[in-house]
């Protein structure tokens, strides 16, 4: 598979990095060492530093200390356009599109083809974006407005981006946090014949199968510094788990046995054309029940319009045997709703808060006494979460936006916890984070589900959903297809019901 | 800015000083504007034959709620007398009754606010003298037939409602074949008056002439009259100052036009502030006082000074001022 | 899956029915039937030949700082400060006249346009390298300059005779039948126009209006692009400056005093989105035409001039209420299309 | 088997990374205070008849407008939002006032009326911009000149000010003993009320949410909306008041009343430390931001400086204050990035 190069210099090599903010040491000693033609793998845990080492090869930080090397020059880029100018292109971890520019211009911004006077080349660009869609096999309307994409679509066009800069250095920042199997797939085959064509590519992933089956080199990272680089053949997964978080874990944290009592939320009937039609479904105290399905398929709408922030237009949501008003999360979170979004940077988290007002701020009025509030006594709550979370940060007081994804995941859990929910929907709960810490969510929705809380878990990751739930229901097109029992759910069944006519994915 | 050496240093004292000079502030409808910069340098002359202290402040815009923070910083510092030039009769009333009663002597020229808020008023010429000398100049321009318009200043001014309404009943009296369409207003603004004239010829294509009793208003009128195709078709007078109409009346945009002159209005309002800060005079009908080289003058009912008759600028006599 | 439908269509046809839907036609005909009505009240509002010389001269100074303005607003930022910018060039420009009889005038054209340059270039320095936000910097550059040209007028003033007759006479000129002010303008329109649509630096505006981060992400050169939009501003409005003085001939302290919102307006009103990344520099100078062309017809129509401003704030809002509708619409058919080919 | 646990030993969280007096000192508001404390003393000291009383009542009567705005201002701007129609909304409830009076209808029945006036004005603003979803920057772009619009239409050529003496006093009285004028009685409740809505309430929290993100604000039980149609009311209502004042205080009712004033009230907040783009500010700050404004004009204006050059140093104050701030914070930034570098060199000191 990979021709042996390690002994020609590489193209692009990082050592013994550093990069810090403020007080946080993002990476102590980053190294990584790409070469021609290979695929590497950079895996560690939440906040281990590999987006900030991603920025520092992409000329966004520019590092405290450290070497780097580009085909053995040394290199320092202030910029950007300087890694772009030397060939290195970057998919960064969140798609950044421009949403009122058309896809075309979306791809060659900045470097656009130009003729005469330098006027740009319309024609020119175009038909290089629709030849870069046929290769990548999908077939988006270049004229249109990226506004409105799917986050895959929006992805697919990063990749096109990446692709119409014929780098030699690929990086790609967890490209597949929010693709398909269909998806995934397409973006493997595209990245393989990129290797063939002998430049150097680096993915980062959460997701070991997919590490295992696209890379031929491993390099993993904890706590801001290298920890061993190694052919992928010459490792397992336990290996890597260990490397990663320094002992040894399972991914998955067994579910603890709860006794299921009566029923607290049912839904019946929802519908929002276009979006989702007559779902019904109910949860009990103590279940955990795993929505499933593929990404897209409509269950985050279905959490967010129980939970009142999205419309519906038809069927009934029940807490407790009481019917829930439409569209009042408050009336929701009264009533002892919670609702843990798939988005943390966006819906989960006000970046710019301490964390300590991040977590009280869904019970601040709880907090109120005679109507006004005191910090001190959202300082206390805050603490009492921050702690039985293990949320790891220095000071209460410090932005939540420059905590890692893992910890910044445990405080918009803390948030909700917080509120003493009586039926907890988590979308996504463990998206993007790192094992030990998936590890740890488990146990937490275990454990909670033992106190008698209902838990309704939507996840694209099916051993998480076989691993954790009572029960099963799937999703397809925004349509219930399937709903099992956890004996019955075995991985085929679900797939059939959440595919159907498709292949199954993944 | 205007306002040369304004070390204000006296004044402690309000009124009364052992010496005859007072320190006296000049306050203009606002600032920029060459009517209020000729009076004011008249003002400015005559404090210094009076050996007092002159200073000129103002607003940027002619709106009278920002004159009154002038009007209280006078007072604040004790000036022995103000001029003003009132925006509106009512909105600076009490301010200057608060002056007042820390000591200023109140003198409003040009534009005059209600008796009660001020001690004497310095009249340019009566409203009837000003009407009446419009209204013959229009009619006389247009052979006392066809529709008129009159361009004023702001909606508020004083000064400008008293005279149209004036010259309104003085044509309904006299003039039965002139038609007066329209009072538009250009807010003593010179980009809004041009503007303004634009649209009243173009709304009345009828229109026989324009009356602009305000210097602001009649230079821009003569301005867009002067490169438009109704040049000598459509009359323009009104009340301008020499300096700015000059071109226009030796173009032949404008045949004649009417005004004091400003200067001596502000060399009259000094002297009369400096004899009300000095107790020279107290306001009172009947009180007489000099004004230097314009001689004697006497303050009749309503506490006016009275600076003379408009006076009539052409052809003819342009040439003999610069102001 | 990743799919969404490219319907095929003539590309003359595509053109066809982006023109007709776009929102500067719609400016366009609502100027129509503005000029139309007034000239039905009243023929002269268009066939004299003051009307029309008027009908084309009075929005030319406006629409010069809406096209700057609206280069700016596109970048996601805003240049409140133009009004002082045209207050302080238009009166640089009758001082050059006074101080250099004989000057020619070119030479104060080039001054005008240089002085709003430096003084964009200071609203530009403040926000693209300090990172400050444009409406801060601005508002206080609005104070400083406005503050700058009254110290520097004092109650002096610039009349109409201090200025040559020939440089006054391009207020008024006209070449076969049309302005040359108006020309001037129509001249830095549709060069603007193309510069924004053609070049990659007018693409790259757009970029940083849509999402300045992403901008920096892609390695654009933000700083210098917000810099030369602001710079443009400037030098829109000194050029401004310099036609007002040539138009309206007498130049007080408070020349240009209010423009500033009147340009947001008319851009807004153009479709040029308050936050950046839409618009064009045809709709501010078409909303600018209309405002003031508005202004003018309502008197004709009957309506008291009072009441104009009343109509024009009508006008602002009905415009982004009609933006707003258009945007949902297409974000919906957007979303549409890709439901409808999963 | 179990995950993570390796006798997790209690963590104790520090809740702030820095010490009191730095998070009490070295803040925006507080720099505000303290050049407003050092104008005073300066004034003091080099002006003539600052320290009489006049001064304080002048200052206190002439900025009370600003002051009384620039709260629903602070609030609104807090949740990214901006309201730049209250100056119109000001000379509407003035021209309401007046024409009340002018039909015959008692003084306090047009006073409220106004402030009515002002409410759906707000509201209507509020609508726009949270039923209708548009941005607030256009919207009041917008209801500036309608609003204003509407004030000059009603009006006319004229103003009125025969407004009964009692209540024209009322406006420009002291309170006994006092320098104080009495409006600042009301601006000293409704302060109070603003300041403990702000800082002390859960209403006041969500405030600052919803100005950094109002998603996420929304997916925590805020209705983003509601809150700030409500803004718009409050601001719309105390422009209303002030609008009343600003009558009687002047007893002249006119459509062009306090025009312009939006910008001074929004240069005085902004300098008082509230991010425009939402999410940060204090009303102490706001409040200490206007009397600097105020105090600065006044002292000027005594020591015989003119309009202009108080306008330039409004204006360089505000370029400054944000200049300032972020040129500080550029400054931490390259200590803690040299800091980061010399850790860098020698590795195995970090955490
Ligand atoms: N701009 C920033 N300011 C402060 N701290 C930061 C910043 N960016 C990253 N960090 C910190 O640096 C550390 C490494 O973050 P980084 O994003 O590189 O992790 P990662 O390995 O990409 O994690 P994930 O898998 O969650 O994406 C974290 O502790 C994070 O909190
Ligand atoms: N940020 C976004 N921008 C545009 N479209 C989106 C976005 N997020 C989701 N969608 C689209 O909305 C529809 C429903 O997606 P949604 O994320 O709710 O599905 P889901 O089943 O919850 O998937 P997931 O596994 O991602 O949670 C899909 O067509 C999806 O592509
Ligand atoms: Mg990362
Ligand atoms: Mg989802």
């Amino acid at each position: 598979m990979q021709s042996d190069t390690t002994s020609a210099t590489p193209a692009l090599e990082l050592s013994r990095v550093v990069k810090s903010f403020g007080a946080v040491v993002a990476l102590r000693s980053g190294s990584l060492r790409l070469h021609d033609g290979s695929i590497h793998a950079l895996i560690g845990e939440n906040g281990a530093g590999k987006s900030t080492l991603v920025k520092i090869i992409a000329g966004l930080y520019r590092r405290d200390g450290g070497e780097f090397r580009l085909r053995g020059e040394e290199v320092d880029f202030h910029s950007t356009a300087q890694s772009k100018a030397n060939g290195i292109a970057v998919i960064y971890q969140e798609p950044t599109l421009f949403p009122d520019l058309s896809v075309v211009e979306n791809i060659f911004m900045g470097r656009q083809p130009t003729g005469r006077l330098g006027r740009i080349d319309r024609a020119a660009m175009r038909a290089e974006a629709t030849e870069i869609f046929d290769r990548l096999g999908v077939s988006i309307d270049p004229d249109r407005p990226t506004d409105g994409l799917s986050i895959a679509d929006q992805q697919i066009i990063e990749i096109a981006k990446a692709i119409s800069l014929d780098a030699s250095v690929l990086v790609m920042d967890e490209p597949t946090a929010a693709l398909s199997g269909v998806e995934v797939d397409r973006l493997f085959s595209v990245a393989r014949s990129l290797r063939d064509e002998g430049r150097a590519l680096v993915f980062i992933s959460h997701r070991f199968d997919e590490v295992f089956d696209l890379c031929d080199t491993v390099t993993v990272m904890r706590d801001g510094a290298h920890v061993d680089t190694m052919p992928i053949a010459e490792t397992t997964v336990d290996d890597m788990v260990r490397m990663m978080v320094g002992r040894d874990v399972t991914e998955m944290f067994p579910k603890l046995p709860a006794e299921i009592g009566e029923e607290v939320l049912a839904v019946d009937g929802l519908t929002q054309p276009g979006v989702f039609h007559d779902v019904s479904f109910t949860v009990h105290a103590g279940e955990i029940v795993g929505l499933a399905g593929l990404v897209g398929a409509g269950r985050s709408e279905v959490a967010r319009a129980v939970f009142g922030v999205d419309p519906y237009r038809e069927g009934t949501v029940h807490v407790g045997g009481a019917p829930l008003p439409k569209g009042r999360p408050r009336a929701a979170m009264a009533r002892g709703l919670a609702l843990v979004p798939e988005d943390r940077r966006r819906q989960g988290l006000v970046l710019d808060l301490p964390v300590t007002r991040n977590i009280t701020l869904a019970v601040r009025d709880r907090l109120a006494r005679f109507g006004l509030i005191w910090g001190s006594r959202e300082n206390e709550s805050a603490r009492v979460w921050a702690s039985r979370l293990e949320v790891k940060t220095a000071a209460l007081d410090t932005e939540s936006g420059t905590l890692s994804g893992g910890n910044q995941q445990k405080v918009v859990l803390g948030k909700w916890l917080a509120t003493d929910p009586k039926v907890l929907i988590v979308d996504e709960p463990t998206r993007g984070i790192d094992v030990g810490t998936k590890a740890e969510v488990h146990r937490l929705l275990s454990q909670l589900a033992q106190q008698g809380i209902a838990i309704l878990m939507i996840s694209s990751e099916l051993p998480e959903v076989l691993g954790m739930a009572d029960r099963v229901l799937v999703m397809r097109e925004g349509r219930l297809t399937g709903e099992f029992k956890r004996e019955q759910a075995t991985p085929e069944a679900v797939m059939l019901a959440a595919t159907a006519d498709e292949e199954p994915a993944r | 800015s205007g306002g040369d050496d304004a070390g204000s240093d006296g004044g402690d004292a309000g009124g009364g000083g052992s010496e005859e000079a007072a320190s006296i502030t000049f306050l203009p409808k606002s600032l920029g504007n060459p009517y209020f910069d000729t009076s004011n340098a008249g003002g400015a002359d005559a404090v210094e034959e009076l050996g007092g202290t002159f200073e000129e402040v103002g607003p940027s815009e002619a709106s009278p709620t920002s004159q009154v923070s002038f009007i209280e910083t006078a007072a604040q510092q004790g000036v022995d007398a103000l001029v003003v030039s009132a925006n509106d009769p009512e909105a600076i009333c009490d301010a200057l009754n608060e002056a007042r009663d820390v000591g200023v002597a109140v003198v409003t020229f040009d534009s005059d606010t209600n008796p009660e808020c001020r001690d004497l008023f310095v009249n340019q010429a009566t409203a009837e003298g000003i009407a009446q000398a419009q209204v013959d100049l229009i009619t006389e321009q247009i052979d006392d037939s066809g529709q008129i318009a009159i361009l004023s200043a702001s909606a508020n001014a004083t000064n400008q409602n008293a005279w149209i309404e004036l010259m309104e009943a003085e044509l309904d009296a006299n003039h039965p074949d002139v038609e007066l369409v329209e009072v538009a207003y250009g807010d003593d603004d010179d980009q809004t008056s041009f503007d303004k004239t634009a649209a009243l010829l173009q709304t009345y294509p009828e229109l026989e002439g324009i009356v602009s009793p305000t210097t602001v208003g009649i230079a821009a009128a003569a301005r867009y009259l002067s490169t438009s195709e109704y040049q000598g078709e459509v009359a323009l007078t009104g009340l301008g100052t020499p300096n700015q109409m000059r071109e226009y009346v030796e173009d032949g945009t404008v045949e004649a036009f009417a005004l004091w002159n400003p200067a001596d209005l502000g060399y009259l309002s000094a002297y009369a502030a400096n004899a009300l800060a000095t107790g020279e005079i107290s306001g009172e009908a009947g009180d007489t006082f000099e004004a230097g080289e314009l001689g004697s003058y006497e303050v009749d009912e309503e506490g006016t000074v009275l600076l003379g008759d408009p006076f009539v600028f052409d052809a003819d006599n342009i040439g003999d001022f610069d102001f | 899956m990743t799919t969404t439908a490219t319907t095929p269509t003539h590309p003359v046809l595509a053109g066809l029915g982006r023109l007709i839907r776009a929102r500067e036609t719609g400016i366009a005909i609502a100027i129509v039937a503005v000029v139309t009505l007034a000239t039905v009240l009243n023929p002269s509002f268009l066939f004299s030949n003051d009307g029309f010389r008027d009908l084309l001269l009075t929005p030319s100074l406006l629409m010069v700082v809406a096209i700057g303005q609206a280069i700016v607003i596109i970048t996601r930022n805003v240049d409140l400060s133009v009004g002082s910018v045209v207050g302080l060039t238009a009166y640089l420009t009758g001082t050059l006249f006074v101080q250099v009889p004989g000057l020619p005038i070119v030479v104060v054209f080039v001054a005008g346009i240089a002085l709003g340059a430096v003084l964009g270039l200071i609203n530009g320095a403040l926000v693209a390298f300090a990172k400050v936000p444009a409406l801060v910097i601005t508002l206080g550059t609005m104070y400083i300059y406005r503050g700058i040209n009254v110290a520097w007028t004092g109650s002096d003033r610039i009349n109409a005779s201090d200025m040559p007759a020939a440089f006054r006479g391009l207020g008024t000129d006209t070449v076969l039948g049309l302005p040359v002010l108006t020309l001037l303008a129509v001249v830095v329109l549709v060069y603007a126009a193309w510069h924004l649509r053609n070049l990659r630096s007018g693409r790259e505006l757009y970029a940083i209006g849509s999402d300045p981060a992403a901008a920096q992400l892609y390695g654009l050169r933000v700083t210098r692009r917000i810099l030369a939009a602001f710079v443009v501003s400037g030098s829109a409005a000194g050029l401004a400056g310099v036609l007002y003085a040539a138009r309206y001939g007498t130049v007080s302290s408070n020349a240009g005093f209010g423009w500033e919102l009147e340009a947001i307006g008319a851009a807004v009103i153009g479709g040029v989105a308050i936050f950046g990344g839409v618009g064009t520099v045809w709709g501010a100078a078409l909303g600018a035409f209309l405002l003031l062309t508005i202004n003018r017809a309502l008197p004709i129509i009957g309506v008291d001039d009072f009441w104009q401003r009343a109509v024009v704030g009508v006008l602002i809002i009905g415009a982004i209420v009609l933006d707003r509708i258009a945007a949902q619409r297409q974000h919906r058919r957007l979303v549409a299309q890709r439901e409808e080919t999963r | 088997m179990t995950a993570t646990t390796e006798a997790a030993a209690p963590r104790t969280y520090a809740a702030h990374a820095q010490p009191l007096w730095r998070r009490v000192l070295v803040t925006r508001e507080a720099s505000i205070i303290g050049l407003l404390l050092a104008v005073i003393a300066v004034a003091m000291a080099t002006v003539p008849n600052f320290d009489s009383p006049l001064t304080v009542t002048y200052l206190l009567r002439e900025t009370a407008p600003i002051l009384l705005i620039a709260l629903p201002m602070t609030l609104i701007i807090i949740t990214a939002e901006i309201d730049l129609s209250v100056a119109s909304v000001l000379g509407l409830a003035s021209v309401v006032t007046g024409l009340g009076v002018q039909a015959g209808w008692p003084l306090p029945v047009a006073m409220v009326v106004a402030v009515l006036v002002g409410a759906t004005a707000g509201a209507i603003n509020g609508a726009l911009v949270t039923v209708v979803g548009l941005p607030s920057l256009a919207v009041t772009i917008g209801t500036l000149a309608l609003f204003r619009g509407i004030a000059v239409g009603l009006l006319g050529t004229t103003a009125i000010s025969d407004f009964p003496e009692t209540w024209t006093d009322l406006a420009r009285t002291n309170i006994p003993g006092t320098p104080v004028p009495v409006v600042i009685i009301a601006f000293a409740v409704l302060a109070l009320g603003f300041a403990v809505l702000l800082h002390f309430t859960p209403f006041g929290r969500s405030l600052y949410a919803i100005g950094l993100n109002k998603e996420a604000a929304a997916f925590s039980g805020i209705d983003v909306g509601r809150s700030k149609f409500w803004l718009f009311v409050m601001s719309g209502t105390v422009a209303g008041f002030a609008g009343v004042y600003f009558t009687l205080l002047y007893n002249n009712a006119r459509g062009d009343n306090a025009i312009g004033m939006e910008l001074q009230i929004i240069a005085a907040v902004l300098l008082g430390g509230v991010s425009i783009f939402g999410g940060r500010g204090a009303l102490h700050g706001v409040i200490a931001g206007v009397l600097l404004i105020g105090t600065l004009g006044s002292a000027l204006r005594l020591a015989g400086v003119t309009s202009d050059i108080i306008n330039v140093l409004t204006g360089l104050l505000l370029v400054l204050s944000v200049v300032s701030a972020s040129a500080l914070s550029w400054v931490h930034q390259r200590r803690v990035a040299a800091l980061g570098r010399r850790r860098g060199r020698s590795p195995g000191t970090s955490s």
